[in-house]
């Protein structure tokens, strides 16, 4: 056993992650099931108008339909059965394929989440390593004004005061949903737009994509840009006081191959970490400004989902939210070593 | 060798009258002298050694000629190298002479070292800004610099991470890395100080070597007075910011003048020692440093 | 497509001879594209481009019903309705739209038990000859031609549907994948994408029938309320129906309002059953209620627009009450009324749906002000809001004390409004068991036997003694109010409360 | 030597200067505005021109005139609701970070502290909850309950516990094998000893800065809920559901915009001193001198 | 008398996760009797202070027993330990990292006296008692440890330890950053005090110079073995071992004559 854990660390590493990986999945689902239904509602009223719910065969046939004649455990045993085969189940709401729903929304918000995790890396690490260098000064002041003001912004107020003004007002930026109404999302390849029309060229939507992505996006960037301006500041005011800063610095290095081998890097740990804290919030954080933005992402099927009860769509969204939380994690691990070599070995 | 052999060369680099204050924890605390007018003169192929107690502003004299001292640091005075004044130097200037001309080996190896980047590129990369050389030849010289602090298969070393290697080595890799572009002057910081007796002796060779193979000007930084009378050819004492006893070694450590001084020598373990000499030589161990180069 | 106009701007590209496009913002409820499942407003708006019905309306008068596919023909007891159906009308590929369709259409309705199905509760469906079927109910049936109507009678046609897996029955049937991507009617529109949680657009069908379609696009997309204000103004949208009449009211002269009474008709349900609620079962408090309500308070924050609902049955339905007759506001016998209660200031909890908005109008905002107002008699209400998801199940089951609501009308005819009588579908939410109203159960019986031109009457009588006892304290209906581009052309209501997509077109 | 280094050599550990914290702008603007609103919140019923949940003019009046910050509507004084609503956000979200904050550090210390299987259980269950929407998450548990503003505290609570039980179980982690640690067990010490008497004055630091971080945050999500319609029940003025009212009447910004503001003064204050207080514990940040 | 401690064949393995074990002690027997000072040098890394973890309990042995009073010790595990097993005590080898810094020195000191008491101490010292002791003052106790230079600090540690009246003292290091006068005075202290209790005391360093001047006994350790043992004078003066004889050459000595010390071949 010691020989196999020492011959392939990796491997091992991610077997046990799998391992844990599917535990928590399992824990996602009995966790989900368990709390909708909690939730003292039946969902057979929210499917079913007044009329068809007065109706005793229409109930019945609907709950035979979604397996809710079943007593509670035999419904999430069969859940269970169905998830082993791949099969997420059927919306409650709309009896289509829960599979399919999801593949439909959870582009729309990887889109709009990666391009603010874009924005706010980018724009977060700069600034903040810029405020860690001018500490005391007044550039820095002014960024931990305009960082803790983004972290404090009530996002779903945010979010309609600048598509009042930005969009409305102004008229700077296109309003709500993904693409103006006369397009047409382009040839379905990944489902983020912004890569399939660059893949099929189709260079008017990808530039009309852009401009209506810039508003949410900018929306939730000012939140995670804020949170990282922080720490980027912080974990790089402490990499500037450690000794081998100064040792290169001796070096007679320039203060740009300082900043970008040894300052960041050193300070990569921290940051990584909350990249991916940041991109995980993103993901299950846009509920709100979705709303707004009339953008159909997870965050809106997920609140539609919940507010009609609809258990098995939950339950897909808790699942898919629960893998791409687990691969975040992995992700941030693996680079973890990446960056720092002590960590692969140890 | 005797104390008696000095030869006064020409001057490498001229300390003079140097102070140093720090600002205070607020903005409305007095400001803290650090170094309050201290003179040194380092010469091409001597050891000049400083002692004093812990905090008397050895790190800081060798921060100030490289320029590296805490943001808000006020300096004061002149360091002369080759005819220019360092303190008066613009930014890029300095970052020519610093580890080109000027080098330093920090007080601590294991974090003077940057624990995520190759220790091969640690090595090159400033040597490839100053010297010009390429990403090849850059990498030979370092491996040669390995070979010549006897790291054991210096070219597997290059591309190893600082974690990989003990303590000893480290601080060796890390006075590699100082003298990659052949400095003129070399400032060691406790080279030794985390190091246990048996690997402190080959850097104590080593850094003699430099000096009299290579001409380069030492400054050696250390509260071991065993250190010092080992390798110094001069010594500076140190309190409190101030220069309080230099001179010759012998005469230092065996006639000291300075009633500071007079207490760290009375108080040494080694003068409890019945006999040093009983204890084997030098001369009889065999050098692993000087059969490795 | 359009390009690049102004911020982004996507309204009709060649406005100027008929034909562009319009983008309508709604928000959805939209579940399904099956029109033999489909039973919400956003998919009966949709759909009716694409089905056509046996019979439609032409204007929001509920009387303006007329043949469309079929003529039709009611029997003296009302229990059997006769569609003769007409020729002329075909399918896209250029075959005639037959009786066997329409049968199979309407089977399908009934077996699919699905959330339209009570449209068609107890009739059964025959073929009487080569283009005639009979639709016959048990009881008397008076309503059933403007079911006919109902967009989720639109016919199918029956080789298509079942070669996609359309059966007549829930358990086989297997069409609702290919309704809800490809829904082909004999519609002057047809589907070209739908994304049910999104955006359906909506192209003209080039083989259609009749005359053809006005516009070369709709386009259906879901947005929030609150953006469709934004929407509108900024001209991304041209036609939003999410506003509320106070808001429309406060637009500038390049938009255009209709404003219209809706069918969505707000009230306070009172439960008569002392073991939910001491306070709502009491006679007096009830009455105290109802006239201690300030009717036209709340009907200002619904807007300009808004009508009174004088009874059960709503204005545009034939036999509504007038306005003259409505329960009034009066401070004085509300006082006596709670005296005589022996109410002593006991919290009474008041139910909302906090998440319902109704044409624009938030029932938590309306629940908020009958809370101020009461409390000014007195009466102490306690708000319990709740999402619909969890306050549906107990007012369903009669399990709510006082609580307010909205009802709308299923069909756009009174006869279904006898359901509010004790022990029936509404009375049943009311607590109302049977015999605890005799005066107000004979009549309802005498109603149900009567002829539909008697009808009219009774129901007046009907409603003023629903309105002195029943637990129904009807408040208003707000206006359905759409707002459009100054471009659009062709807006027809119809009585639904909703606009007839087919007649749209720009200028 | 790193920077750390101070006149006698010793390392300069995490301590708190509040005196220092204090000096910075920002940390004084921070709290005077905290402080204004915690006068506001306690003020309430002096300062309010009028009743908070009354009708008392015209509806949708624009700000000026007899009504500040105009009204809404119902007709009530935005101006009167929005300083009635400290009494509600700021008191419960302070509620709501003590709790999460006890919460949180117990568990996170017995995980951090005894390992093992106790760690595997409770990091897994602050992964579960990681993994899911917080705000859906709090939506479904504040379903369950039933929607008020004590059953959104409890399902915030829920969801808010696992990052300080995170953050503690990696101190007490890094703190449990530290040598005086030890060294008190090798005197004997028993385990709850060692987390109070030991760890406890280590991490207390740490964790208070997260929570004034957290205070903000606890707001926006009570907000949130409420926004959603599942916190504060109306009439009560809250500033969350005052912004959802505000959402179906954006013509009327006023009513929106107002509460907005209010919380984002809030929060910024309250991160304001959150981070100069954090700059004031960290042993690299403190005090002005340091190497480059 | 029996001795105090009694260790025998001792294998102590560290074994990390995706890592190769690596065996830090390799078999080492050692006893301290009452009243004895036993010394333990070697060079950085050949497993001192994973002796005297794990003689204290604070690393499992993987072989061979431990033996303190004539009982096994137990490994410290997450719980309080065993009355018996008090009245050994250590002084940790990182003055940084052994004292609380959030704690006063004084009460960390008091917890001390207070076991002492506990377990039927007779010493009428307190606290403030033991700071002087060890050269610091009396007022020393209200302040917090980062007050206090790493010298001081080892004095507090020392304190400690002695504070608590073991009849094993486990000393890792415990003087090696002091300067050279007071590392004489506070070896002197130690040994006297330890002695005239009649307790033992395992005294670790790797400055032979150190361990001489307090040690009955001095123990030579190299990559976890011991290499060498015998009485002080003898090992001194006469080392046998190789290493032991390298280790005493590379001393460099303060005689200003520029001496370059031995040198062992590089590890
Ligand atoms: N970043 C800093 N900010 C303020 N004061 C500092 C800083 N670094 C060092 N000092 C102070 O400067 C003085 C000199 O420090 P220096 O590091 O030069 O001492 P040293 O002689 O090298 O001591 P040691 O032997 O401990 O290395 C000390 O009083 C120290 O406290
Ligand atoms: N927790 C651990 N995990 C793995 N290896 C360890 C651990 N602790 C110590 N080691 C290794 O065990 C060996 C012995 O370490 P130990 O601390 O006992 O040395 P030492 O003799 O006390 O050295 P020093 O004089 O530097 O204190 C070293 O090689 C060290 O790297
Ligand atoms: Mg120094
Ligand atoms: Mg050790």
């Amino acid at each position: 056993m010691n020989a196999f854990i020492a011959k392939y660390p990796l491997t091992l590493f991610l077997l046990r992650r799998i391992g844990i990986a599917v535990l928590l999945l399992v824990g996602v689902t009995i966790v989900t099931f368990a709390l909708t239904n909690l939730v003292p509602a039946d969902p057979v009223n929210l499917a079913l108008g007044d009329d068809a719910a007065a109706d005793p065969e229409i109930v019945a046939q609907y709950r035979k339909e979604h397996g809710l004649d079943q007593p509670v455990v035999m419904r999430y045993l069969i859940y269970m059965g169905n998830l082993l085969q791949g099969d997420l189940g059927v919306s409650l709401q709309t009896s289509q394929p829960i599979a399919g729903e999801l593949a439909a929304a959870l582009p729309a918000t990887i889109e709009l989440a990666g391009v603010s995790v874009i924005l706010s890396v980018v724009l977060g690490v700069g600034l903040g390593t810029l405020a860690a260098y001018r500490r005391g000064k007044f550039s820095d002041q002014l960024l931990r004004v305009i960082s803790l003001a983004g972290i404090s912004v009530p996002t779903f107020w945010l979010a309609l005061v600048a598509y009042y003004f930005l969009f409305y007002q102004w008229g700077l930026l296109p309003g709500s949903g993904r693409l103006d109404p006369t397009m047409w999302a382009p040839d379905h390849i990944t489902g983020l737009y912004l890569v399939d029309s660059a893949l099929t060229g189709n260079w008017e939507v990808f530039v009309n994509a852009l401009g209506h992505l810039m508003l949410p996006a900018i929306v939730l960037t000012l939140y995670s840009m804020g949170l990282m301006v922080r720490f980027t500041r912080t974990s790089v005011l402490e990499v500037l006081n450690q000794d081998y800063v100064r040792a290169a610095r001796a070096k007679g290095l320039s203060p740009a191959r300082i900043v970008t081998a040894y300052v960041l890097r050193g300070a990569a740990v921290p940051i990584v970490t909350v990249v991916g804290l940041v991109f995980g919030g993103l993901l299950s954080g846009t509920v709100l400004v979705e709303s707004v933005f009339a953008w159909n992402g997870l965050g809106q099927y997920a609140y539609n989902a919940a507010s009609n009860l609809n258990v098995p769509a939950v339950m897909g969204v808790g699942l898919v939210v629960g893998v791409i939380y687990i691969g975040i994690n992995l992700i941030v691990d693996l680079v973890y070593g990446f960056i720092d070599p002590r960590v692969r070995t140890a | 060798m005797t104390n008696d052999m000095v030869v006064d060369t020409t001057a490498k680099l001229t300390i003079r009258n140097l102070r140093v204050t720090l600002p205070g924890p607020s903005k409305k605390d007095p400001r803290k002298q650090i170094l309050d007018g201290v003179d040194l003169t380092l010469r091409p192929g001597k050891i000049s050694g400083i002692a004093g107690e812990s905090g008397s502003g050895k790190t800081m004299t060798g921060l100030a000629v490289l320029g590296l001292l805490p943001p808000g640091a006020a300096v004061d005075g002149t360091i002369e190298f080759e005819g220019r004044n360092l303190l008066k130097l613009g930014s890029r200037e300095l970052n020519g002479v610093r580890g080109r001309k000027i080098a330093m080996v920090f007080q601590d190896p294991s974090t003077s070292l940057h624990p995520m980047i190759k220790v091969g590129v640690q090595l090159t990369d400033h040597v490839r800004k100053h010297l010009g050389l390429s990403k090849r030849a850059a990498m030979a010289k370092a491996e040669g610099l390995l070979e010549m602090v006897a790291i054991p298969e210096p070219r597997e070393a290059l591309s190893k991470y600082p974690h990989q290697f003990s303590g000893g080595m480290r601080q060796r890799i890390a006075i590699a890395v100082a003298l990659a572009c052949d400095p003129d002057v070399l400032i060691a910081d406790e080279p030794t100080t985390a190091l246990d007796v048996t690997v402190q002796a080959g850097i104590l060779r080593l850094l003699r070597r430099l000096c009299d193979d290579l001409g380069v000007a030492i400054m050696l930084v250390t509260h071991d007075l065993g250190v010092m009378s080992a390798v110094a050819d001069d010594v500076t004492v140190m309190r409190r910011g101030a220069i309080v006893e230099h001179g010759p070694r012998f005469d230092v450590l065996t006639n000291p003048q300075h009633p500071y001084t007079r207490e760290l020598i009375a108080s040494l373990p080694g003068n409890r020692i019945a006999d040093p000499l009983e204890h084997g030589n030098a001369d009889e161990i065999p050098d692993e440093l000087e059969s490795a180069s | 497509a359009g390009g690049a106009n102004q911020g982004g701007n996507g309204n009709g590209g060649g406005s100027s001879d008929g034909g562009g496009q319009l983008v309508i913002d709604t928000a959805f409820d939209l579940t399904t594209l099956d029109p033999q499942r489909m039973n919400e407003p956003s998919g009966i708006r949709i759909l009716r481009g694409v089905y056509e019905t046996a019979l439609r309306f032409t204007s929001a008068d509920a009387g303006s019903i007329e043949p469309w596919l079929a003529d039709y023909e009611m029997s003296e007891d009302e229990k059997v309705l006769t569609l003769t159906v007409k020729e002329g009308p075909t399918w896209p590929d250029g075959s005639p739209i037959t009786a066997d369709d329409m049968v199979f259409t309407y089977q399908r309705l009934i077996g699919l038990k699905g959330n339209p199905s009570p449209n068609l509760d107890g009739i059964t469906v025959e073929k009487v000859g080569e283009n005639q079927l009979t639709l016959t109910s048990d009881s008397p049936n008076p309503q059933l031609p403007v079911t006919m109507a109902n967009p989720s009678l639109g016919i199918v046609q029956k080789s298509l549907a079942e070669e996609n897996g359309a059966t007549l029955d829930a358990a086989t049937d297997k069409a609702e994948a290919f309704f809800n991507t490809e829904s082909i009617g004999s519609g002057p529109y047809k589907i070209e994408k739908a994304e049910i949680a999104s955006q359906v657009t909506l192209v003209p069908n080039e083989e259609y029938w009749g005359e053809p379609a006005k516009l070369d696009r709709l386009v259906f997309r879901n947005v929030a309320a609150a953006t469709q204000l934004i929407n509108i103004k900024a001209g991304t949208a041209n036609i939003v129906d999410g506003l509320s009449g106070e808001q429309a009211s406060k637009l500038d002269d390049s938009l255009q309002v209709t404003s219209e009474a809706s069918n969505q008709m707000l009230y306070v349900l009172m439960n008569q059953n002392p073991a939910i609620n001491e306070w709502t079962s009491n006679a007096d408090f009830l009455a105290a209620v109802r006239a201690g309500i300030d009717y036209d308070a709340l009907m200002e924050i619904a807007g300009p627009g808004t009508v009174r609902a004088a009874g059960i049955i709503a204005p545009m339905i034939p036999g509504a009450l007038d306005v003259s007759e409505a329960p009034k506001t009066d401070v004085a016998a509300a006082k006596a009324a709670l005296a005589a209660s022996g109410y002593k200031g006991e919290e009474v909890e008041f139910h909302v749906a906090n998440d319902m908005v109704v044409r624009g109008v938030s029932l938590l905002t309306i629940a908020e002000a009958i809370q101020a107002q009461l409390k000014e008699l007195g009466i102490n209400l306690k708000l319990n809001p709740q999402p619909v998801t969890t306050a549906l199940g107990p007012y369903r089951a009669g399990e709510q004390g006082m609580a307010l609501w909205y009802v709308q009308p299923s069909q756009p005819h009174n006869f279904e409004t006898l359901n509010y009588l004790p022990d029936d579908q509404m009375g049943k939410r009311a607590g109302w068991p049977a015999g605890a109203a005799p005066d107000i159960e004979a009549l309802g019986e005498e109603i149900r036997n009567a002829s539909d031109a008697e009808r009219v009457e009774l129901f007046g009588e009907f409603q003023v003694l629903m309105n002195e006892e029943g637990p129904y304290i009807q408040l208003f209906l707000p206006p359905t109010t759409i707002v459009t581009t100054d471009n659009v052309t062709g807006l027809t209501m119809l009585p639904s409360g909703d606009f007839d997509i087919t007649q749209l077109g720009t200028k | 030597m790193t920077a750390r280094v101070d006149l006698n050599g010793a390392v300069r550990p995490a301590r708190l200067r509040i005196p220092r914290a204090v000096r910075s702008p920002l940390a004084i603007i921070g709290i005077v505005v905290a402080v204004a609103w915690l006068l506001i919140a306690i003020l309430a019923p002096v300062i309010a021109p009028f009743d908070p949940i009354k009708p008392v003019g015209d509806r949708l009046a624009a700000p000026g005139g007899q009504h500040l910050m105009g009204t809404d509507t119902l007709g009530r004084d935005v101006f009167s609701r929005v300083i009635f609503g400290a009494q509600t956000s700021i008191p419960l979200s302070l509620l709501l970070v003590l709790l999460s904050m006890t919460l949180g550090s117990v568990l996170g210390a017995i995980a951090g502290y005894f390992g093992r299987v106790v760690d595997e259980v409770i990091m897994r269950i602050t992964d579960l909850v990681f993994t899911f929407p917080t705000i859906i998450l709090a939506m479904v548990i504040a379903a369950v309950l039933g929607p008020s503003l004590q059953n959104a505290v409890i399902a915030m609570l829920i969801v808010t516990w696992p990052s300080y039980a995170r953050v503690m179980r990696s101190l007490v982690i890094s703190l449990r094998t530290r040598e005086f640690v030890l060294a008190d067990r090798l005197l004997g010490a028993s385990p709850w000893r060692v987390l109070g008497k030991d760890i406890l004055p280590n991490v207390a630091g740490s964790i208070l800065v997260l929570a004034t971080l957290d205070v903000g945050t606890a707001i926006l999500l009570l907000s949130g809920l409420s926004y959603l319609g599942l916190g504060a029940i109306p009439p009560t003025a809250e500033w969350g559901s005052m912004i959802a009212v505000g959402t179906q009447n954006m013509d009327e910004w006023w009513i929106a915009v107002f509460p907005g503001l209010a919380i984002l003064t809030v929060v910024l204050a309250v991160n304001f001193i959150g981070d100069a207080l954090r700059d004031a514990l960290d042993p690299y940040t403190a005090g002005t001198a340091r190497a480059a | 008398m029996s001795s105090l401690l009694q260790v025998d064949d001792l294998v102590v393995t560290y074994k990390s996760f995706g890592k190769e074990p690596f065996t830090a002690v390799k078999g080492v027997s050692l006893t301290v009797s009452p009243g004895e000072v036993v010394g333990l040098v070697g060079e950085s890394g050949c497993g001192k202070s994973t002796i005297a973890r794990t003689v204290c309990g604070l690393e499992s042995p993987s072989e061979g027993s431990i033996d303190f009073q004539g009982q096994s010790v137990k490994h410290l595990g997450m719980r309080k330990r065993a009355d018996d097993q008090l009245r050994m005590q250590m002084v940790f080898q990182d003055p940084f990292n052994s004292l609380n810094p959030r704690r006063t020195v004084g009460s960390q000191i008091a917890d001390s006296v207070a076991l002492a008491k506990r377990l039927g101490g007779t010493s009428p010292m307190s606290a403030t008692d033991w700071l002087e002791k060890v050269e610091l003052s009396a007022d020393d106790a209200t302040a917090f440890p980062h007050r206090f230079s790493g010298g001081q600090r080892q004095r507090i540690a020392i304190a400690r330890a002695l504070a608590a009246e073991p009849t094993l003292l486990i000393a890792d290091e415990p003087i090696s950053a002091l300067d050279a006068s007071l590392q004489a005075q506070i070896a002197d202290l130690m040994s006297r005090l330890v002695r005239d209790s009649g307790a033992g005391m395992l005294f670790i360093s790797h400055d032979l110079a150190v361990v001489r001047l307090i040690a009955d006994r001095i123990m030579v350790m190299k990559a976890g073995k011991i290499v060498e043992e015998g009485p002080t004078e003898q090992v001194w003066n006469h080392p046998q071992h190789e290493y032991t004889q390298t280790l005493l050459a590379s001393i460099p000595l303060p005689d200003g004559l520029g001496r370059l010390p031995g040198l062992a071949p590089t590890p």
